[in-house]
């Protein structure tokens, strides 16, 4: 018997993979993203002028960054995965594919700018 | 443009899927109808014994014959759903080192290929039969799945476009002047609409219903229901058949089935098969006869207890002596109606030679010269039941 | 028989193509040590020949008579009605779920039989892979052939989550199917099977399958030995030269 | 007809009854995750404040310390924390290991969970 030949597998291994693998990093950072912003501060949230002074640390822009990439990566993944559990057609997935990695790569480049501005309002 | 003879097929139990897969190998257009699912009735109910004919090899040496050569047929076309785990007879007493010679030379002639083993080889096989045996054979029983091996059939006869309307009920017979049967009423129990199916010639292939369905066209066809309880234990307590060495009888058979055992059966009779009580006592007296067999059985707990109603042919006169050998009512001949074919007795085990047989006599009343070739052809996947798209 | 009847309430959801699905009563005198089956067939006998319903082996071989029992998927040939209700109660019997009802409980089992059959799932298994490895199988030394647990009863796909909205899914009978083919010879399209939007990664960890499986397949452990069988070859095809499988090809 | 799996019925995905614990993980993980993910994207239009000097975003946070906003916040905490104790258990159980107990690996998991939270909210609320 012949086994389907339907259409085209539309989640592989690697997406899967991707998608665990930065959960788990996510796991690591945003320990530390909540312990600093709840924990250690005073207060519960960073001042202005904390976050400033926060983002002179020398690798915190340079994690800030990585996290909202993986973030968005894990997250995103997720997402299509449960529309993937929707049956969605073949249009409606591809549109789905097109959506989410521009509103990822706007949020990218949006955090990412957002993080050098902070980081050179600090430098001040 | 369409020459094909048509023919209707009531009943999609192990017969009728048997014969519609021949039928349709030999060039009909073949339309099953069946009231419920594919094999609900006994066909479903069996205890899934593979026989190798060693059970009527002392006292019906004709079935005993028929058994083995479709047992070694049906392990190669239909292997899907067989288990091959052989099978052992053994002798516990005196009576049964008696009946021991009659049935060495009994399958001797029948061509059923045994071993005499002793008492420590056959506990080595398996370990927890009752140690009072004496000593037994190896023969090559098997056990099968009931649903999938009429599956494997009917998956064969959809392959070649044969068409089955389950959950389809046979009301009446459309007859043509006196004696012609030429369309079949039925009711579509889905939506409950009535539908005419016209045919060159039906069959009814309804087993222990046989007497009913034939009774809607007027004609008698002397069928008994005669149930026999099994039970299913929930634990696979030997790998092997197990065979009391004498005289069939009821609870003498342990038949290992996926991860449970399955003892049979008793045998009484009753009117109508549609809905057979259980009753109790019996259960309790298979329990404790197969518990001589394997005295495991008395601490594994029942999965499941169950009634099949066999055809058992032969009017009035009861019991297990009747042949068991099928029955093939041509009703032009018995009746002088035209049309009408009726299939009723047999095993699961010879359902293919049932068939084969039937078809040969089907075939010639619609003047198709086709020969049989279901010896030879291994059976279609049974999940093409349901025709891949 | 002397022991004392129970009067139960069977409430069957009917439903005919163009109806509206409703339940309808069946008050029932039962003996609680039968069996689910056994009353609906009572009722179909005896109260209301239009009631349609699916069954075969009535001992748990054959995997047809899979319904919704009170809210849970049972077999109904062996759930004893004692172990869903009590004397005076209620049995709420309900086609099971993510199969297309054709009447009453009758389910249609084409697209999943289609799922099983793409695995070409061998339901004859010598006799130590037809056990899970982690259970005590004193008879794995033994050279014969058996038929495997998974009888085809479609609960696991009713119970399943994300069968409920994808209908593609192959669902965790048809996942543990391959499971069982790979445990027994690698085959590349049967991982492709796996390793494909509706194969493996369709599972969101419900373990759902494996609480109502009748039969000792225990389909979420085999859909995760899969997951695990195909990160260890995708991992190891990274270090393989292409070349072996152009070969295939 | 009736049954059919069909993209419309994913409210069922969310209904617990006649289900084992093994539903309630997903269903609290699927929860979290579309929580997470819309929360996600608000945080980041909102600390487009911080670009906007400093009024603006003190401001913000003096807002952000309001309790019913706090409350918002805590349940993201949970969330969070939820998902990702979670996840591990799917990670492990994904990678073959441990299958059979995801039961007690879960109800393990969520006392850490439990406990965190509790931790979270005491520190949260006590500086309030």
């Amino acid at each position: 018997m012949l086994i389907r030949t339907g259409p085209k597998n539309r989640e592989n291994f690697w997406l899967w993979f991707t998608k665990i693998a930065a959960g788990f990093l996510i796991i690591f950072l945003l320990g530390i993203h909540l312990i600093v912003n709840h924990l250690i501060v005073p207060g519960g949230l960073l001042s202005y002028r904390q976050v400033l002074a926060y983002y002179q640390i020398p690798f915190i822009p340079i994690m800030e960054v990585f996290f909202l990439i993986i973030v968005f990566t894990h997250s995103f993944i997720g997402v299509r995965s449960i529309i993937l559990d929707l049956n969605p057609s073949k249009r409606v997935l591809s549109i789905v594919d097109v959506a989410l990695v521009s509103v990822a790569f706007i949020f990218i480049v949006y955090g990412t700018w957002l993080v050098i501005v902070v980081y050179q309002l600090g430098r001040l | 443009m369409n020459t094909k003879p048509k023919v209707i097929i009531i009943g999609a139990g192990f017969t009728g899927c048997a014969l519609a897969y021949d039928l349709t190998l030999r060039g009909c257009e073949v339309i099953v109808l069946e009231r419920g699912d594919i094999a609900n009735g006994t066909s479903g109910r069996t205890h899934g014994l593979l026989h190798s004919g060693g059970r009527y090899c002392v006292s019906d040496q004709e079935a005993a014959s028929e058994c083995i050569q479709e047992n070694i047929l049906l392990r190669k076309i239909s292997k899907q759903c067989i288990e091959f785990n052989g099978g052992l007879f053994i002798a516990m007493d005196e009576s049964d080192m008696a009946y021991s010679e009659h049935f060495a030379s009994g399958a001797e002639k029948c061509g059923i290929p045994i071993e005499r083993l002793s008492k420590e080889q056959i506990i080595k096989l398996e370990p927890n039969i009752t140690p009072e045996v004496i000593f037994g054979y190896s023969i090559p029983d098997g056990s099968f799945d009931p649903l999938r091996l009429a599956m494997g059939f009917a998956a064969s006869a959809v392959v070649h476009h044969a068409q089955f309307f389950t959950y389809h009920e046979v009301v009446g017979f459309v007859i043509n002047g006196t004696a012609k049967l030429s369309a079949v009423e039925v009711i579509n129990r889905h939506s409950g609409e009535k539908q005419v199916f016209e045919c060159d010639l039906c069959i009814n292939a309804t087993g222990a219903w046989a007497g009913k369905v034939s009774e809607m066209a007027g004609i008698t066809v002397p069928v008994l229901p005669t149930p026999g309880v099994m039970v299913s234990y929930g634990q696979r307590v030997t790998q092997r058949v197990i065979n009391r060495l004498c005289k069939p009888d009821d609870g003498d058979i342990i038949i290992p089935q996926r991860r449970m055992s399955v003892i049979g059966t008793t045998s009484f009779e009753v009117e109508n098969a549609d809905y057979i009580p259980i009753e109790k006592e019996q259960v309790e007296k298979m329990n404790q006869r197969a518990a001589k067999l394997v005295p495991l059985l008395k601490n594994v707990p029942t999965r499941g207890v169950y009634m099949s109603a066999r055809p058992l042919i032969g009017g009035s006169s009861s019991g297990r002596s009747l042949s068991r050998t099928f029955k093939c009512y041509d009703h032009k001949e018995s009746d002088g109606f035209e049309g009408f074919v009726t299939i009723t007795g047999g095993k699961a085990t010879t359902c293919r030679v049932m068939a084969e047989k039937t078809a040969d006599l089907v075939c010639k009343k619609l003047g198709v010269s086709a020969k049989c070739e279901t010896q030879e052809r291994v059976l279609a996947d049974y999940h093409e039941y349901y025709p891949f798209n | 028989m002397s022991e004392p009847k129970w009067l139960v309430d069977f409430q069957i959801l009917r439903q005919h193509p163009g109806d509206k699905p409703h339940f309808k009563i069946y008050p029932l005198e039962v003996d609680p040590e039968e069996n689910v089956l056994d009353a609906i067939e009572r009722i179909w006998a005896k109260k209301d020949r239009t009631l349609t319903f699916r069954h075969a082996c009535h001992h748990s071989t054959c995997g047809v008579c899979g319904m919704r029992v009170n809210g849970v998927e049972k077999l109904t040939c062996i759930t004893a009605i004692k172990s869903v209700t009590k004397n005076g109660g209620i049995v709420r019997v309900e086609p099971l779920r993510n199969f297309t009802v054709l009447s009453d409980l009758v389910v249609d089992m084409g697209p999943f039989f289609r799922h099983m059959g793409e695995t070409r799932f061998n339901s004859v298994a010598p006799v130590g892979y037809a056990s899970l490895p982690f259970e005590p199988d004193p008879t794995n030394s033994i050279p014969l052939e058996r038929l495997v647990d998974c009888i085809e009863c479609g609960l696991c796909i009713s119970a399943c989550p994300a069968a409920t909205t994808n209908a593609e899914y192959s669902g965790p009978a048809a996942l543990a199917a391959i499971q069982l083919m790979l445990t027994q010879n690698f085959s590349p399209d049967l991982m492709a099977l796996a390793d494909h939007d509706n194969g493996a990664w369709r599972c969101h960890s419900a373990f759902e399958c494996s609480e109502v499986c009748p039969s000792n397949v225990d389909p979420a452990w085999r859909i995760m030995n899969l997951r695990r069988r195909v990160v260890a070859h995708r991992f190891k095809s990274l270090f393989k030269f292409p070349k072996q499988e152009k070969q295939h090809a | 007809m009736h049954n059919t799996p069909q993209s419309n019925k994913w409210p069922l995905w969310f209904d617990p009854r006649h289900r084992k614990m093994g539903s309630w993980a997903f269903i609290l993980n699927r929860i979290t995750a579309i929580g997470l993910t819309v929360y996600l994207c608000m945080h980041l239009i909102v600390l487009s404040k911080l670009a906007m000097g400093p009024e603006a975003y003190d401001s913000f946070i003096a807002l952000a310390k309001k309790p019913a906003v706090i409350i918002g916040e805590m349940f993201v905490i949970a969330g969070a924390i939820i998902h990702g104790l979670n996840g591990i258990r799917i990670t492990i159980t994904s990678f073959g290991f441990g299958v059979r107990y995801q039961k007690p690996i879960f109800i393990g998991l969520m006392v850490i969970a439990g406990a965190a939270i509790f931790l979270f909210g005491y520190k949260i609320f006590s500086e309030l």
